[in-house]
């Protein structure tokens, strides 16, 4: 059983502040800097959490953010990890995915049956077509860890850019000495950690190591140079030195010119029957618990050992107050000497009443009535490390630690682009080839005795300052650092070859994340899932929460066992990011979208505007009048625009300048029309098309004079058409400049027959036909604003586009609303506008066209210049015309203007699909149900009756008509017959 | 230092041209270009104008002027002293003579000033302003929070100071956006703050 | 974020780029023949290599030719577009196979 | 599971490059419906390395073309059958399908597929807001105030699969049936003699062999090279990211278009997340802060009470485009040279049905009916399978 040591002066505790929390419904006590794991190991909880697959009890075993099995629901929030969460008072804390609590956890049987759930087995049972539904329906319910409440408030957090000129990853010796190095170059240093507090986890006590630590911290802190993220995790490395830095509340992109990754090893377990027990913890793991929260592991302590380090982590607890009563070493002394071990360790643990065994490994740990470790069943090793299991000795114990070997923290590294290179001597992965700005120090790099890893840790921070252009060093901009690790460091041998323990009865566990047993790698690898890669996809090994750290290094060993290969044959899994799982919160920050308004935007809205999104922008869809329908109010101001005189916002649309003596020769090769001879003062309709002859985009092209044209495109394509234009004025070379004035110009169309009536009081622009014909364009002045006038005619109406400056919009529109009274003018909107440019038989790209249609099938071959020399598309065309359409726009009519169908629906000849509706409407004016439709060419030829079918399969009858349907000779917006 | 703060200009008066003579044309005026791309300039008084003026090159062949000194804050007497001169230029531009080619300036104009500014930035604009050397008065064309702005940073009693211009359909999203992370840093936009 | 050496803007995270895809030489329409124009339209060179690409830095609108190695995501160089007018010169080392 | 061979024949009937999903399927179709076991398959990484197990395995048949509706509502039928016939669990999962339409003009897209599928016998319907929000009520339907969901396309059979298994699955059942699969092994060139297919050089040594299938998604081009065939094909990467699992809250798989987002959670409680298409070619799987960025910002866009899940893993593929989102697919004028490619974002779904179409045409050297809309010469033709509508984003 765990419980608090006595106050030690540099603990991480502030026991002047106790903090009351809840655990399973049970009130504990903590103190200020507390985590939940180490308030409740402290307050002796037996367990912290059921594994994912069998529910085993399970407490913690890193203590470093790798606890996946110590993961709570707390206020809610899903698998917080409670072996670095600070703990706060009056938190609501439950163990997740347990059914009737974490003690009486029902799916605690699955650990009974876990021997029918050998892994591959989902893969081989259930998959019925009959019983799989049902089937899954269980599975789900006990898969999935945290649960989500539906009505959890969004979070937005902060995100910013950083920069720096190094970023060193990892504040243990070799990083706070890479700091300092690389600060002393010059360099803006940057330094992250993803504990509270600096100095890394380095055990060492006795020999003046942590003092050591503690005097480089206190350089670093006192650096100007020198940004310290405490508590903030480097999440992932892109390219181009981008690392994600994911703190609590907060994320920080930092782009560095040169990395150090002084991210350390992670202690590894031994794999032996039991080894997932409650109380059983990675030597370092346990360290942390008793230096930084003075919780003790428990009040007979036996540690495994595989390495050095073992022996100097039970001189730092025993120091601590813990007592070691016994430590299992798997290697004899005679191996331990060759792994380059002094026999100090040894010998000072045996001084202080330490039992030592060598050349022993622990065949199985034996659970206590409560479900923890209550001792552990020990045996010899045969020179081939077979397990003697004949020869069993039980030693007591309420806490077991493993210090038998470490695996790299290489994710970033190799998120950067790092190789690496299995070392023997080290057992453990090693940097190969660093990509240019980066650098390997410290434990990583393999340097391990204390004084290797600062003079590593220095030399990667010089060489990464001098990459960053400070000081001189191996680093020059290219080379990335391969140097290292100094000769001294290879010595000894920190991690055991093979520790891993066969046992019959299997619970020997290689992965507590996913419950994967020796026994469920090694099926695996007999059914042919024989490479690192497949045997992870197979088993599951290493796709949990914790991504492997703990079961990748030993899964490696297990297969090169298996296949009789060394592990340097098989090589790492990619490394993806996250480093660890960052919440989608952090991710998303503010979650700025780009929103567009037109400058008469807030004037719509005391309208009463019906809004609809068009792109970024939101444009009325209609006016909504009280006690009429969507309908009735869209009809009402279609009748208007016919009757009397309209005005809608159409300062949405792209509006484009374009100036210069080969300006016309530009639109000549930009469009499908011809414009090189479209008189000054005269406007003209233009077709876009790619090189494939799809029209793209269209829009009204005026030409303000001799080298002057002003254009529009449509509200969808304004951005891309116009960086289209710049390029193909880049890559054309011709005398001509285009200005983009989309937001710089307002643009309102004032239509109907009262329109001249209403705008000439306004406006110094001659009105009149003769001095202003239908497709002219002038300059003048409304309401006092400069502006163009555009007399077209989307609607079928007598009207005129007007564009002023942006700045003028309000003070214009105003103008003209008040002035509208009396002509009994509406503000109209896009659907009312829809229902006009029908009538008129007007395509609108996008919807009567599709991602094919070419001019011919649009029947918009008249606004096509086969003749010029050149335009974008015409070579196309001209293949296009060779094929024949496939499809051809024909107006239509229905016949029962009661049922109509919906754009989009089908047209059937024949029992086959022969087209579809693309735009449908009852017109008011006409009074009959109209629409355009996209039909076989055989079928619009043939100009007969045609069927529909709506979506309940009722088939409604049309004919092909002509278009336009209203006003077809155009005398209205010629002429402007008078209202 | 001075007290964070993001503030809306008003319209201002400002003129804009590009185009092959477009800088022989503003020299023929008595205002002289910056001769780099990307930078600005302040006039005070020379040639035709008798009252300061920003200059700004925009790349090669572009020039955008506004009214008013370079550190013109949110309403400047500077400004409405110089405003005359720059809406003749504008006028001037209606009929530009072969090469230059008038730029309608209806910007959305902001200042971000104050203690925290880069902390500000930081958060809505991928640009290392501490990298810039102000002295050569740099613009900065760049995205903020996904527009695309006009940034002409100056150095400001120990920190930085933003002058920013975007599309005008674009300023209130620029404008509630920027406003509300200043608000979060604990500033004041617009008379506004927590 | 990879950074783009913008001609006129100098370097800048390559969100504020829009790629406009490989630069290519179109046959002459008025002699090639229909299937010559239709491998222009449709064709691609879609095996990795140094390419020649045309890139918008998306704020100033301006245009430029970028010689990108697609296989390691790495840029090589950067000129103004007026290169695909004058001929762009020869792949650079550092080309990938 | 599948046999390790030391060495490669001299020939083989048929080569196929590729141990992915539709290479497999190729190989263990052609062994069952047509005979032919004499066959290699040639893969330079391990089974189902490839986009077989980089997809978020989106099953689907609510097309837009009629080739395209054809095709996949073939391939969903085949799914259905294949865990029985492998005798394999492929945690086939039907879960429903929404591909939410935030304006009028995708509510118009979306009511386009929908007729287009039920003429074609495929369960997809447009249906109002309403219907989305009682399927999925914890959905904000305004989309964080900025994307409001108006309707969507609802497509019943739109299901998920556990996606190695699939490929193991056909891997094991060509295995028995004598074909070899042979891992590590890199085609390096192909041997053409008179415009005709005689060999295939490889890492471990030269082939002889009539016939070759390229089945390598987002490598075909390097494979096209060697033939010296001109495609439309080029090269994006899709990438995709993986939650923590949480308990299982979401059973549909949802698409959104405007946001770019799809979404599905897994049979472990994993929610399976993609957006669209990087931005520019690269044919490299790396990793993009941006997209995760990104992706998260338009799922709490959608389901703003995720805000504290945490995203575990994010991944990337390499996809092969085509300018109508339409696959390529069979004869090429290389005689002996088949093609199974262009497959976008979405070649998962069609891996059965690939293999089933792609080995009658390797068997007979006739394009089978079902692939006609996507041969490699309708673009000379002009006669393109307008797919994007359907495909653009949504996989």
């Amino acid at each position: 059983m765990m419980y608090r040591l006595d106050p030690h002066p540099e603990e991480w505790l502030d026991r002047s502040v106790s903090l009351s929390f809840s655990f399973e419904g049970v009130a504990y006590q903590g103190f200020r800097g507390d985590t939940i794991s180490s308030a409740l190991a402290a307050a002796g909880a037996p367990y912290l959490g059921r594994s994912f697959k069998y529910h085993r009890p399970r407490h913690i075993l890193s203590f470093a953010n790798h606890d996946s099995n110590v993961l709570f629901q707390v206020d809610g929030v899903p698998n917080v990890r409670g072996d670095v969460t600070l703990l706060r008072d009056g938190m609501q804390v439950t163990a997740i995915n347990t059914f009737g609590g974490l003690m009486r956890d029902k799916a605690r049987i699955l650990d009974r049956l876990g021997r029918f759930l050998p892994v591959g087995f989902y893969y081989k049972a259930f998959h019925s077509k009959r019983l799989f539904p049902r089937w899954e329906r269980l599975f789900r319910t006990l898969t999935g860890l945290g649960s989500v409440a539906p009505d959890a408030p969004r979070q937005t957090t902060p995100k910013r850019y950083g920069f720096c000129d190094v970023l060193v990853i990892g504040a243990g010796p070799s990083g706070l000495s890479a700091a300092l190095a690389a600060a002393s170059g010059g360099a803006r240093v940057a330094l992250v950690d993803e504990a509270f507090r600096l100095g890394g986890s380095g055990v060492g006590l006795g020999n003046g190591e942590h003092a050591a630590t503690q005097a480089l911290i206190k350089s670093v802190t006192a650096a100007p140079a020198i940004t310290v993220l405490r508590a903030t995790v480097a999440a992932a490395c892109y390219a181009d030195h981008w690392v994600a830095l994911a703190e609590a509340t907060r994320m920080t992109k930092m782009r560095a010119k040169a990395v150090v990754f002084a991210s350390g090893v992670i202690e590894q377990p031994a794999v032996f029957r039991n080894n997932d027990l409650p109380g059983v913890i990675l030597a370092s793991g346990a360290w942390r618990l008793a230096w930084r929260y003075r919780v003790a592991p428990g009040r007979r302590v036996v540690v495994i050992a595989g390495n050095a380090e073992a022996y100097q982590v039970s001189l730092d607890l025993h120091a601590l107050g813990v007592p070691v009563a016994a430590i299992i070493d798997l290697r004899t002394a005679a191996d331990a000497a060759a792994a380059g071990d002094d026999e100090h360790g040894p010998a000072a643990c045996a001084a202080l009443g330490m039992k030592i065994l060598e050349g022993h490994a622990p065949y199985q740990a034996v659970a206590g009535a409560d479900g923890r470790v209550a001792a552990v069943e020990v045996a010899p090793l045969d020179a081939a490390g077979r397990i003697l299991s004949g020869a069993l000795e039980r030693i007591a114990c309420d806490a077991l630690l493993m210090s038998v070997g470490w695996a790299a923290a290489s994710q970033l590294y190799l998120q950067a682009g790092g190789a690496t290179r299995f070392s023997d001597e080290l057992q453990q992965f090693v940097p190969r080839e660093a990509p240019p700005g980066t650098f390997a120090c410290g434990r990583l790099n393999g340097a391990y005795d204390f004084a290797a890893r600062v003079a590593d840790g220095a030399r990667a921070g010089a060489e990464a300052a001098a990459h960053a252009g400070f000081g001189s060093g191996a680093g020059a901009p290219g080379a990335g650092s391969v140097s290292g690790p100094p000769a001294a460091a290879g010595r000894r041998r920190p991690s055991h070859p093979f520790p891993i323990i066969d046992h019959p009865a299997g619970k020997n566990f290689v992965d507590f994340d996913e419950d994967l047993q020796v026994k469920d790698l090694e099926n695996a690898v007999q059914e042919g899932f024989d490479s690192s890669e497949l045997m992870k996809r197979y088993s599951t090994v290493g796709m949990g929460p914790s991504q492997g750290k703990h079961s990748n290094m030993n899964a490696l060993r297990i297969l090169a066992r298996a296949r009789g290969v060394g592990v340097e044959r098989l090589g790492l899994t990619t490394a993806r990011p996250m480093y660890h799982p960052v919440p989608l919160k952090l991710l998303a920050g503010r979650s700025f979208n780009v929103e567009r308004r037109t400058p008469v935007d807030a004037l719509h809205a005391a309208l009463d505007a019906v809004w609809m999104p068009a792109g970024n922008w939101r444009r009325p869809e209609y006016y909504a009048v009280a006690g009429q329908t969507r309908a009735q109010s869209i009809d009402a101001e279609v009748r208007a625009v016919r009757n009397r005189v309209g005005l809608i916002d159409v300062g949405t649309l792209g509006k484009i300048e374009i100036y210069g003596p080969q300006a016309g020769e530009f639109l000549d090769r930009a469009y499908a029309g011809k414009f090189s001879n479209l008189r000054e003062g005269m406007t003209r309709y233009g077709l876009m098309l790619d090189e494939s002859g799809v029209i793209i985009d269209d829009g009204v092209i005026a030409r303000l004079g001799a080298d002057a044209f002003y254009f529009t495109t449509t509200t969808g394509g304004s951005a891309t058409v116009f960086r289209e234009l710049l390029r193909l004025n880049a890559a054309w070379g011709l005398d001509c400049g285009l200005v983009n004035v989309t937001g710089h110009r307002a643009a309102f169309n004032l239509a109907g027959p009262a329109s001249r009536g209403l705008l000439q009081p306004l406006t110094d622009v001659d009105l009149c036909d003769a001095a202003f014909p239908f497709l002219g364009v002038r300059s003048g002045t409304v309401a006092g604003a400069p502006a163009r006038l555009l007399r077209v005619g989307f609607v079928g109406e007598l009207g005129y586009e007007i564009h002023v400056a942006a700045g003028a919009a309000a003070a214009v529109w105003r103008a003209l609303m008040a002035a509208g009274g009396t002509h009994g003018l509406r503000p109209f909107g896009v659907e009312a506008q829809r229902v006009l440019r029908l009538e008129k038989g007007h395509l609108i790209v996008g919807q009567d066209t599709d991602g094919l249609t070419d001019p011919f099938e649009a029947g918009a071959a008249w606004a096509v210049n086969m003749q010029k020399p050149f335009f974008v598309g015409q070579r196309s065309l001209k293949i296009l015309r060779a094929r024949g359409p496939r499809q051809t726009l024909t107006g239509i009519e229905l016949l029962d203007a009661e049922r109509l169908p919906k754009e989009c629906h089908l047209v059937i000849a024949g029992g086959a699909i022969a087209g579809r509706v693309t735009s449908i409407a009852r017109s008011p004016t006409l009074g009959k149900a109209i629409g355009l439709a996209m039909l076989a060419p055989e079928l619009a030829r043939a100009r007969g009756d045609i069927e529909i079918r709506a979506d309940d399969g009722a088939m409604l009858k049309a004919r092909i008509t002509s278009t336009p349907f209203y006003d077809p000779q155009h005398l209205r917006q010629r002429a402007g017959v008078a209202a | 230092m001075s007290p964070l703060e993001f503030l809306p200009r008003g319209p201002g008066a400002r003129a804009g041209l590009k185009g092959p003579r477009a800088a022989e044309w503003l020299a023929g005026r008595g205002i002289v270009p910056p001769p780099q791309p990307n930078s600005w300039m302040e006039q005070c008084g020379q040639g035709a104008v008798d009252a300061s003026l920003l200059v700004a090159r925009l790349g090669t062949a572009e020039f955008f002027i506004e009214a008013g000194p370079a550190g013109a804050g949110a309403a400047d007497a500077g400004a409405a002293v110089a405003a005359p001169d720059v809406r003749q230029l504008a006028a001037a531009l209606q009929s530009p003579p072969a090469g230059v080619y008038p730029v309608l300036r209806e910007d959305a104009a902001f200042v971000l000033s104050g203690d925290g500014t880069a902390d500000v930035l930081a958060q809505v604009c991928n640009v290392n302003f501490a990298a810039l050397e102000l002295q050569a008065q740099p613009v900065i064309m760049t995205l903020l929070i996904g527009v695309a702005v006009l940034i002409v940073p100056q150095a400001a009693d120990g920190g930085i100071r933003c002058r920013i211009w975007c599309d005008p359909t674009f300023g209130a999203y620029v404008e509630e956006s920027v406003g509300r992370v200043v608000i979060d840093c604990g500033g004041s936009h617009g008379g506004r703050s927590v | 974020m990879k950074i783009m050496v913008c001609p006129l803007n100098g370097p800048r995270p390559v969100s504020e780029f829009a790629y406009g895809g490989e630069v290519r030489k179109s046959p002459d329409p008025d002699t090639c023949s229909d299937a010559e124009w239709s491998a222009y339209v449709f064709n691609r060179t879609g095996s990795p290599g140094v390419k020649y690409e045309w890139w918008c830095h998306i704020a100033s609108g301006f245009w430029f030719i970028a010689s990108r190695d697609t296989a390691r995501d790495v840029v090589l160089a950067t000129f103004p577009a007026e290169v695909v007018r004058r001929g762009l010169p020869p792949a650079p080392p550092g080309a990938t196979p | 599971m599948f046999t390790r061979h030391d060495a490669l024949k001299q020939g083989y009937d048929v080569v196929i490059i590729g141990a992915g999903g539709h290479g497999l399927a190729s190989a263990y179709y052609l062994a069952r419906d047509h005979g032919i076991r004499n066959i290699a398959v040639l893969e330079k990484g391990y089974i189902g390395g490839g986009n077989t197990g980089r997809n978020t395995t989106i099953i689907r048949s609510n097309y837009l073309t009629p080739e395209g509706v054809k095709f996949y509502d073939e391939s969903v039928r085949l799914w259905q059958d294949l865990g029985e016939d492998f005798d394999l669990n492929l945690f086939y999962s039907t879960r429903g399908h929404y591909t939410l339409a935030h304006t009028d003009a995708a509510m118009r897209t979306m009511r386009w597929r929908a007729e287009v599928n039920k003429h074609f016998g495929v369960r997809s319907e447009a249906v109002d807001a309403a219907f989305v929000k009682r399927a999925i009520p914890s959905i904000d339907m305004s989309c964080g105030g900025h994307a409001p969901i108006l309707g969507a396309l609802f497509h019943e059979p739109g299901a998920i699969a556990r996606h190695d298994a699939v490929a193991w699955g056909y891997g094991r059942g060509a295995d028995r049936r004598g074909v070899e699969i042979h891992q590590q092994t890199e085609v390096t060139g192909i041997r053409l003699a008179g415009g005709k297919v005689v060999g295939v050089e490889t890492t471990r040594g030269p082939i002889a062999t009539s016939r070759v299938l390229c089945a390598v998604a987002g490598h075909t081009p390097r494979i096209l090279d060697m033939v010296d065939l001109h495609t439309p094909i080029y090269v994006h990467p899709l990438q995709a990211m993986v939650s923590e699992p949480v308990k299982a809250w979401l059973d549909p798989i949802i698409v959104s278009g405007s946001l770019h987002v799809y979404v599905s959670q897994t049979a472990r409680g994993e929610l399976v997340m993609g957006a669209s298409l990087d931005p520019y070619e690269l044919h490299q799987s790396r990793s993009t802060l941006d997209f995760v960025e990104g992706l998260s910002s338009h799922m709490l866009d959608m389901f703003p009470f995720l805000s504290e899940v945490k995203v575990n893993r994010q991944w990337a593929g390499l996809s092969d485009m085509t300018p109508d989102f339409a696959p390529i697919m069979g004869v090429t004028p290389v005689e002996g040279f088949f093609l199974d490619a262009g497959w976008g974002t979405w070649g998962f779904k069609a891996t059965p049905v690939c293999g089933k179409t792609i080995s009658h045409t390797v068997a007979t050297g006739r394009n089978h009916p079902l692939i006609e809309g996507f041969t490699l010469e309708r673009f000379a033709r002009y006669q393109l399978t307008g797919e994007k509508g359907a495909a653009s984003v949504g996989h």
